[in-house]
């Protein structure tokens, strides 16, 4: 049973055509699995988060009450994403599993939306944000270590407060522009292969192996995204990520959360 | 015709030999090929429906042993099983009419149809239709009479055509009897010398009938 | 692997003598199984070896799918009745002439003697490409090489295209669904009755399937209400040659006139797109006008609204505006001198 | 509508009638009962003790070379017995002309089967098992690896600047000029051909308007008179480009083939067109002697062309055979027929035409470019010019052409090859004319007609132009022009509601003989005269009706006639190809002289036992008897004294000159009765062509571009008539190929992929019964060629063009000009230029 389909094209030549579906649920049994354990995880075993150097309240009093997480740009680009995300893993997958309706038109359409938003998010992140905030550090890779040594039981210094991003935020982020960029790369060239207004259809734009690769990389990034959104929806629901969640609805965290969680020399906010 | 006799007779001692050798010939082959394909073809488990190998067919009158593969259709049966090579494959698609022969008196293209669909029914091919005494048919007649044709090959298709469609109306009109044949397809393009001579077969039909 | 073609591979053969075990059969075998009628269309795709079966389930022995019965005022037809015996139909050329003379234009005479009527509305797209064996997206590839810069595509869809631009070729099937024609279909669990128009479905919803018909499932009968009985009826095929050719276009209508108007309608186009074409919105338009050349002129401009021509089927365009027109208004009477 | 004007039936004026007792009249011919009865044996109705079966592994792509082939997992399968390739072939053998002319093997041919394919269906290798199942598991095993080369399936796509070749080596043909005739000697033989690469320039096609073919260097030209001048004074000029189509020749009967080996020979039973021709063909491909090779051929599904010769793939069953030491049959499949059973070149051709008031034609420009597939060059280029030089006559012309390489089936004469596509692409133009200058179409027709002695082609190196043995088209022309009642077809209205109706008449011509061939026959002391007949049994009937020629020579009563055909191994004689309709002449020819030889035998014979000489006896009914009465013996006694005399009597001595093929039957069957044998050496002043003038209505709905074909007459030129029922069905099945090529015969590739879409006969459309018109007639002008002694000419050819191109010229007149210009012409094409006021179809593009 192998991940890629292979077809015979025109000249008797084997080419990839796309994933195999069975790759749906196998994505989608790891995401289930993933939380799972963790939750189990998070209840049973992990040992009670510590952070080095408790902070003094006359610090501590001199932060605002909300301290402010995401500008109103970003939230909205959030969850215009997670509309166009959700679409358009609905209108590939459910098909392929038996549910049927006319797919293509609402499924190029939410891919158009996300490329666009896309596109603002890079351009906001680079020139309007700290765009390096999101990517993991030195710190955030000495922290992660020091986590692990101390969840199994050994010794190592307690690790620092993060900066404005958790170190899990940081690395989702990661995988996400990984898996993002494919499908979405990949994406746009597919739009040549139907009826769109925006390009006139050239199906022979690439060899058949070219497209056949395109195919491949679209749905495996495809299917990545299935168990990746399962997870980022599963962070966002848990309880002591709420605040999280909530900041991203109304752009603040509270400043005991703030206080408890970053470090306010590695996320400095105004005072 | 004084030369019509001579002819019949010298053209038949040729082929009545090929015949034969084909008869012979062909049953060596098929059962020496057979026999081998067998071990190919997975043997069936008994379950409703299922179908046997060695089948009987009736075929002109006769009824003929015969071991066929699932996949086997009547004009291959015909032609390499019981050397009915009158029956021509043109195009083995449905689409030439060369294998047309009468199931039940129906016409069917024999290249279209399972051997094993068969098995049962009344199977007449061109080799059926003149009899033992070699009178011809008054179909086969009416070409002769009008010399119709060129090089044949599709001409035993039309005859049978023909045959099973003068059995639904034995009086067409050279229109009607064009769309009765119009399931058969003539490369020479005689259609016109074609027409005029089986119009002259379905007269010859009335005539004995 | 090199590709050979003309040879049919082996199968296993099953010749069920009743639909019982036939739906036994097809349970049995699920996806392996091909349910084969007249077997027009299943030779081609086994001779070339672009499908195989393990298992190829004949319905040719089932005599309860076969032959025509008359339901108050209606028709029952069993799935397995050949084209031929439903031409022949007396109550068919008498009340529904519109059905003996659509299947009358199908294919050749020895194909209708063995050709069915489930077969002829079930039957495969025939767009070349996809019949070729290229893999495309009803092949369950991922491009339509009919719809590319160098297709030749003078016979494909004109409308309802979704990535694959085949059109459906039955000439029953437009018949059938302007008599309001009921299809039953029959599986392990029991019987669902679809309308003929809803029996079809086009690339957007399965681009692999023509029908309704799933695994496991047998179209049993067709049943024809007596609503249309004795109306006004036409049928017209247009195509190449005149036997053996798929149609180019075809037009099916029936019509109640009263009083020189219409009073009900109901109008299929088919080899217009991937499935028949019932155009609603022409009987909408044309119901209570008076059945003229105008009338006919407005139905055939509604119907072409939205047609997308590809590179060689512009044509189709206004074919289908004067094949419905002329469905509605019928054909001029033609005097020379 | 008023009673449609009928086709009176033929008959020949009592003037014209011969006074023949056997020639000119209806027979049943000897083949025709094994025909109704099934019994006739194709080559495929052959079965063999031990038989096994052979199939093809095809090339997936357009073109290729195959690195490396690997058939281990089809040789270890149980009941495959061996596997041929290219390597396993003998080297390239020399091919032979529809003339029977051999041309020096070329070593870019085809070879049957091949490591570099040239077109998607080329073999690669055959499959030899103990059946057809077998075969095709097999090929499924075998891995091939192939290295894809650039391919192109459209001839003008390859010219294009940048556009890919067909050949490594190529894209076109050149012919280089052969070496100048040293003193005295005869022309040196035409240098073999050579594939060169040919682009024309950007501005070539640039400055071409829309659906005009653009015009770059050709490879080949000949012209006469001063075309220039024909043009500038003309009062018309036309300028008109059009397309004809590829078609596959598609007879009903494959060219399938069966071979085995016994004592050193090996017999083939193939599906050829010719008997006698096929042996030396099939055993310059084996590279056997003559003698070595029998090949059995009773009956042929039909040739058209296709099978001239059958050798190329015959040679695989042969060879099979001679691997496995077992009689091996390869059924060729419909599919693999469309591939390898070749088709009529496509000609793209452009014809500049200057035209008087009266519609006589100045000049003629003409420029073609054929679609010559990926092997042997075309005549089909060449030969339309020379057909458009002989038809229309005109006073000057100007011929440039080119035969460019694609990647598609290979080409070969097809029914009028050559002339066909001439005719196509001249005559819109003569119909359009006639529109423009207000004249009738017979009359601008019979005014451009050739007669008597007519010029045909160009000028050879001493100047002077060929011309003809006779023509009769204008008698051709009138006789119809009275039968189809034309004008008062003409005279009914042309528009009626959404209906459209015209008339269209077109002359065709072509080669209608050739001369030099054998005749053999034995009057045996039985009485009968056993009659060897080395032509081909296609469906023509000459197999049988040159030979009436014989019975009618000698007076004797046809049943006393046996012939024996379609078996090489019972002594026939060196016969020409049956094919360019050239048996008709050449073998009522050979026919004539070899009764001549017998009845030369029988005086002399005569004479000794009763004494005088020779020539106060004559031969008839069956005896020689002496001039007014007295002494005589029937045949019988004088084939009985023939033995004992001996010599040249029985044939223990034979005349100088006959072909070796004849002399080898002719011994065998020494000694046997009087045998007569003899060459045709009689004179023939010009070359032997016949001629049709075609008749057409149809009616076009205008809603949905359908027309009907309401009624065809055919009337044909070709001297005197031996078999009317024979020739009806020839004028009228030639004519509906033409009629095919008009309404539907085609091509259709993908060009991204270079492969064909259109493989199916509900794609390539061969005309079904219901498509053919709804009355047809035929008739013969029925006077004698003098240039022969029977005076007839073959047919097969003329009614091709004749039969499209009347029914287009009547499309025209319904119509309008500028509808279509491409043939064939359908529903879709007609529809929607009516619908736009101009030409909708591509002009240019190949194969849609």
């Amino acid at each position: 049973m192998g991940v890629v389909e292979f077809a015979t094209n025109p000249w008797g030549q084997s080419v990839p055509i796309h994933i195999a579906f069975y790759l749906i649920w196998v994505s989608a049994i790891a995401g289930l699995g993933f939380l799972m354990v963790h939750a189990i995880y998070v209840q049973f075993i992990a040992a009670k988060q510590a952070h080095a150097g408790p902070v003094s309240p006359e610090v501590a009093a001199s932060f605002p009450e909300k301290i402010a997480r995401h500008s109103l740009a970003a939230r909205l680009f959030h969850w215009i994403m997670a509309v166009a995300m959700l679409t358009l893993l609905v209108t590939a997958f459910l098909p392929k599993v038996g549910v049927q309706f006319p797919w293509v038109t609402l499924h190029w359409i939410a891919g158009f939306w996300l490329t666009v938003a896309i596109i603002f998010h890079v351009i906001h992140a680079s020139f309007f944000m700290d765009f390096w905030s999101i990517w993991p550090d030195k710190i955030d890779i000495e922290d992660g270590k020091r986590r692990w040594l101390r969840a199994t039981g050994k010794s190592a210094p307690a690790p620092r407060r993060f900066a404005k991003y958790p170190m899990e935020n940081k690395m989702y982020h990661l995988i996400i522009v990984l898996a993002g960029l494919s499908v979405i790369v990949t994406g746009v060239f597919m739009m040549k292969r139907v009826r769109t207004p925006l390009f006139t259809r050239n199906p022979y734009l690439f060899s058949d192996m070219t497209w056949g690769g395109m195919y491949v990389l679209h749905g495996l990034a495809g299917v990545g995204l299935i168990a990746l959104i399962m997870v980022h929806i599963y962070f966002a629901l848990r309880p002591e990520k709420l605040v999280i969640t909530k900041s991203m609805v109304y752009g603040t965290v509270p400043r005991e959360y703030y206080l408890e969680h970053h470090d306010p020399d590695r996320w400095a906010v105004t005072k | 015709m004084p030369d019509e006799s001579r002819v019949e007779e010298t053209s038949r001692g040729v082929s009545r030999r090929d015949l034969i050798k084909g008869v012979i010939a062909a049953g060596a082959v098929s059962s020496g090929a057979y026999l081998f394909r067998s071990s190919v073809v997975r043997a069936d488990q008994p379950a409703a429906g299922s179908v046997e190998r060695l089948v009987t067919l009736n075929v002109n009158g006769q009824q003929r042993r015969v071991d066929v593969m699932k996949q086997e259709t009547l004009a291959t049966t015909l032609r390499y099983k019981l050397g009915l090579t009158g029956t021509k494959l043109g195009c083995d698609r449905s689409e030439c009419g060369a294998c047309t022969v009468l199931i039940d008196d129906v016409p069917h293209y024999s290249c279209s149809v399972l051997t094993h669909t068969a098995r049962g029914k009344q199977i007449t091919t061109i080799e059926g239709l003149a009899s033992a005494n070699g009178t011809l048919h008054p179909v086969q007649q009416g070409i002769v009479d009008q010399q119709g044709f060129q090089c044949a090959f599709c001409m035993s298709g039309f005859i049978m055509a023909t045959v099973g469609f003068l059995k639904v109306n034995p009086n067409p009109t050279r229109h009607e009897l064009a769309h009765g044949v119009s399931g058969n397809l003539c490369r020479c393009q005689d259609y016109d010398k074609i027409l005029t001579a089986l119009m002259q077969g379905a007269e010859n039909l009335r005539k004995v009938s | 692997m090199a590709i050979i073609r003309d040879i049919m591979p082996a199968f296993e053969l099953y010749q069920p003598a009743t639909v019982d075990d036939t739906l036994r059969l097809l349970d049995q075998h699920g996806k392996d199984a091909w349910v084969m009628a007249g077997g027009l269309d299943t030779f081609d795709w086994l001779k070339d070896r672009i499908k195989r079966p393990k298992v190829v389930i004949d319905l040719s022995q089932v005599s309860e799918l076969r032959g025509v019965r008359e339901v108050n005022g209606g028709l029952e037809i069993g799935a397995m009745t050949t084209l031929t015996e439903v031409v022949r139909h007396p109550v068919v050329r008498e009340k529904f002439s519109i059905l003996s003379t659509g299947a009358e234009s199908a294919a050749s005479p020895q194909i209708r003697n063995q050709g069915t009527i489930g077969g002829n509305v079930s039957q495969d797209a025939r767009c070349w490409y996809y019949r070729g064996g290229w893999k495309c997206y009803r092949a369950g590839g991922n491009i339509c090489f009919a719809d590319t810069p160098t297709a030749i595509n003078r016979e494909h869809a004109i409308l309802g295209a979704d990535r694959c631009v085949a059109v459906n070729p039955s000439d029953s099937a437009p018949a059938l669904i302007a008599l309001e024609a009921q299809m039953a279909i029959r599986n392990s669990k029991g019987e669902r009755v679809v309308n003929a128009e809803d029996y079809f479905i086009g690339p957007a919803i399965d681009i692999t399937r023509m029908t309704v018909l799933r695994p496991g499932d047998l179209l049993t009968a067709i049943r024809i209400p007596s609503t249309w009985a004795g109306a006004q009826f036409y049928f017209e095929k247009i195509r190449d040659r005149q036997v053996w050719d798929f149609p180019l276009m075809n037009v099916a209508s029936a019509m109640v006139v009263n009083g020189g108007n219409i009073e009900r309608i109901r109008i299929v186009v088919n080899a217009a797109a991937a499935h028949p074409l019932r155009l609603t919105a022409v009987e909408n338009a044309v119901k209570g006008q008076p059945r003229n050349a105008a009338t006919g002129e407005m139905g055939g401009k509604i119907a072409i609204a939205g047609a997308e021509p590809l590179r060689y089927n512009a044509y189709k365009i206004p074919l289908m505006r004067n094949l419905v027109k002329r469905a509605i208004s019928g054909v001029e009477e033609v005097k020379w001198a | 509508m008023p009673a449609k004007p009928t086709i009176t039936p033929p008959v020949q004026k009592a003037s014209e009638k011969p006074a023949y007792k056997l020639i000119g009249q209806n027979y049943t011919t000897p083949d025709l009962i094994a025909k109704v009865t099934g019994r006739a044996k194709y080559a495929e109705d052959y079965r063999a003790e031990g038989m096994l079966f052979a199939k093809l592994l095809l090339s997936p792509m357009p073109h290729a070379h195959i690195r490396s082939i690997d058939a281990s997992e089809a040789l270890a399968m149980p009941g495959v017995k061996a596997i041929l390739t290219v390597d396993d072939l003998p080297a390239p053998a020399d091919a032979m002309t529809d003339l029977g002319q051999v041309i020096p093997a070329n070593k870019l041919g085809e070879r049957g089967l091949t490591n570099d394919p040239v077109y998607q269906g080329e073999p690669i290798l055959a499959v030899c098992a103990i059946d057809e199942y077998t075969c095709a598991e097999a090929i499924e095993k075998i891995r091939i690896d192939y290295e894809r080369l650039p391919h192109v399936v459209d001839p003008l796509v390859t010219l294009r600047p940048g556009g890919a070749n067909a050949r490594v080596e190529g894209n076109v043909w050149i012919r280089p000029d052969p070496p100048p005739p040293a003193k005295g000697q005869p022309p040196p033989p035409p240098p073999a051909p050579q594939v060169q690469e040919l682009k024309w320039t950007a501005a070539d096609f640039a400055d071409t308007k829309d659906g005009q073919l653009p015009m770059g260097k050709p490879t080949d030209h000949w012209s006469f008179g001063d075309w220039e001048a024909g043009l500038k004074n003309a009062d018309l000029v036309l300028d008109e480009t059009f397309v004809t189509p590829n078609t596959s020749h598609q007879t009903l009967e494959t060219r399938t083939a069966m071979a085995y080996w016994q004592n050193g020979k090996v017999y083939v039973h193939c599906s050829t067109q010719s008997t006698s021709q096929t042996v030396p063909a099939l055993a310059r491909w084996l590279h056997l002697e003559p003698s070595d090779v029998v090949v059995i051929s009773e009956y042929t599904g039909g040739g058209f062309g296709s099978k001239i010769t059958s050798a190329i793939s015959a040679i695989i069953p042969a060879l099979l055979s001679k691997k496995t030491g077992a009689p091996v049959m390869m059924r060729i499949s419909r599919e693999e027929e469309h591939y390898i059973g070749r088709a009529r070149p496509s000609l793209h051709g452009r014809l500049k035409v200057g035209f008087t008031k009266d519609g006589r034609i100045t000049a003629i420009d003409m420029f073609v470019v054929c679609d010559s597939g990926p092997y042997d060059p075309q005549g089909d280029a060449n030969q339309s010019g020379r057909m458009v030089s002989l038809m229309y006559q005109p006073p000057a012309m100007r011929w440039r052409g080119l035969s460019v390489l694609t990647n598609t089936p290979p080409r070969v004469s097809q029914s009028q090859p050559g002339g066909f596509q001439g005719i196509v692409l001249m005559e819109p133009i003569l119909s359009k004319a006639s529109r423009k200058l207000g004249l009738d179409q017979v009359a601008i027709h019979r005014i451009n007609m050739p007669e008597g002695k007519a010029s045909i082609g160009p000028p050879l190196p001493n100047g002077k132009r060929l011309y003809v043995t006779s023509a009769f088209i204008k008698e051709a022309l009138d006789k119809g022009h009275e039968a189809f009642r034309w004008d008062e077809r003409k005279a009914l209205p042309k528009r009626s509601g959404t209906k459209a109706r015209g008339i269209g008449v077109a002359t065709s011509c072509f080669v209608g003989g050739s001369v030099g061939f054998d005749g053999l026959f034995v009057i045996k002391p039985d009485g009968k005269i056993y009659i060897q007949s080395g032509i081909g049994n296609l469906g023509t009937e000459s197999v049988s009706d040159c030979h009436r020629v014989t019975a009618e020579m000698l007076g004797v009563p046809w049943d006393t006639c046996e012939i024996t055909w379609g078996n090489t191994g019972r002594n026939l004689p060196w016969t020409c190809p049956s094919g360019g309709s050239q048996t008709t002449h050449a073998m009522t020819r050979a026919a004539y002289i070899t009764a001549l030889d017998a009845k030369d035998k029988l005086q002399q014979i005569a004479a000794k036992d009763h004494g005088g000489k020779p020539e106060d006896y004559e031969v008839g009914g069956g005896r020689v008897y002496r001039k007014g009465g007295g002494a005589s013996m029937t045949l019988a006694q004088a084939a009985k004294r023939a033995i004992e005399l001996g010599g040249i009597y029985d044939g223990h001595e034979l005349p100088k000159g006959i072909n070796k093929f004849t002399v080898n039957s002719a011994k065998a069957l020494s000694g046997q009765g009087l045998l007569a044998v003899a060459r045709d050496t009689m004179p023939r002043d010009g070359q032997t062509h016949s001629y049709v003038a075609g008749f057409a209505e149809v009616e076009v709905d205008l809603e949905t571009g359908k027309y009907r074909i309401l009624d065809y007459l055919a009337v044909a030129d070709v001297g005197t008539v031996i078999h009317p029922r024979a020739l009806g069905g020839q004028v009228l099945g030639r004519s509906m190929l033409g009629i095919g090529h008009a309404i539907g015969q085609k091509w259709v590739y993908d060009q991204h992929y270079g492969l064909p879409v259109a493989k199916r006969f509900h794609h390539t459309k061969p005309p079904t019964i219901l498509d053919a018109p709804e009355n047809m007639a035929w008739q013969a002008v029925g006077i004698p060629d003098p240039e022969t002694p029977v005076g007839a000419r073959g047919i097969g050819e003329p009614p091709v063009g004749a039969g499209c191109m009347a029914i287009l010229n009547a499309l025209s007149d319904a119509l309008g000009d500028d509808v279509f210009r491409r043939a064939p012409v359908l529903a879709d094409s007609i529809l929607a230029s009516l619908e736009a006021g101009r030409p909708m179809e591509e002009g240019l593009t190949a194969h849609i």
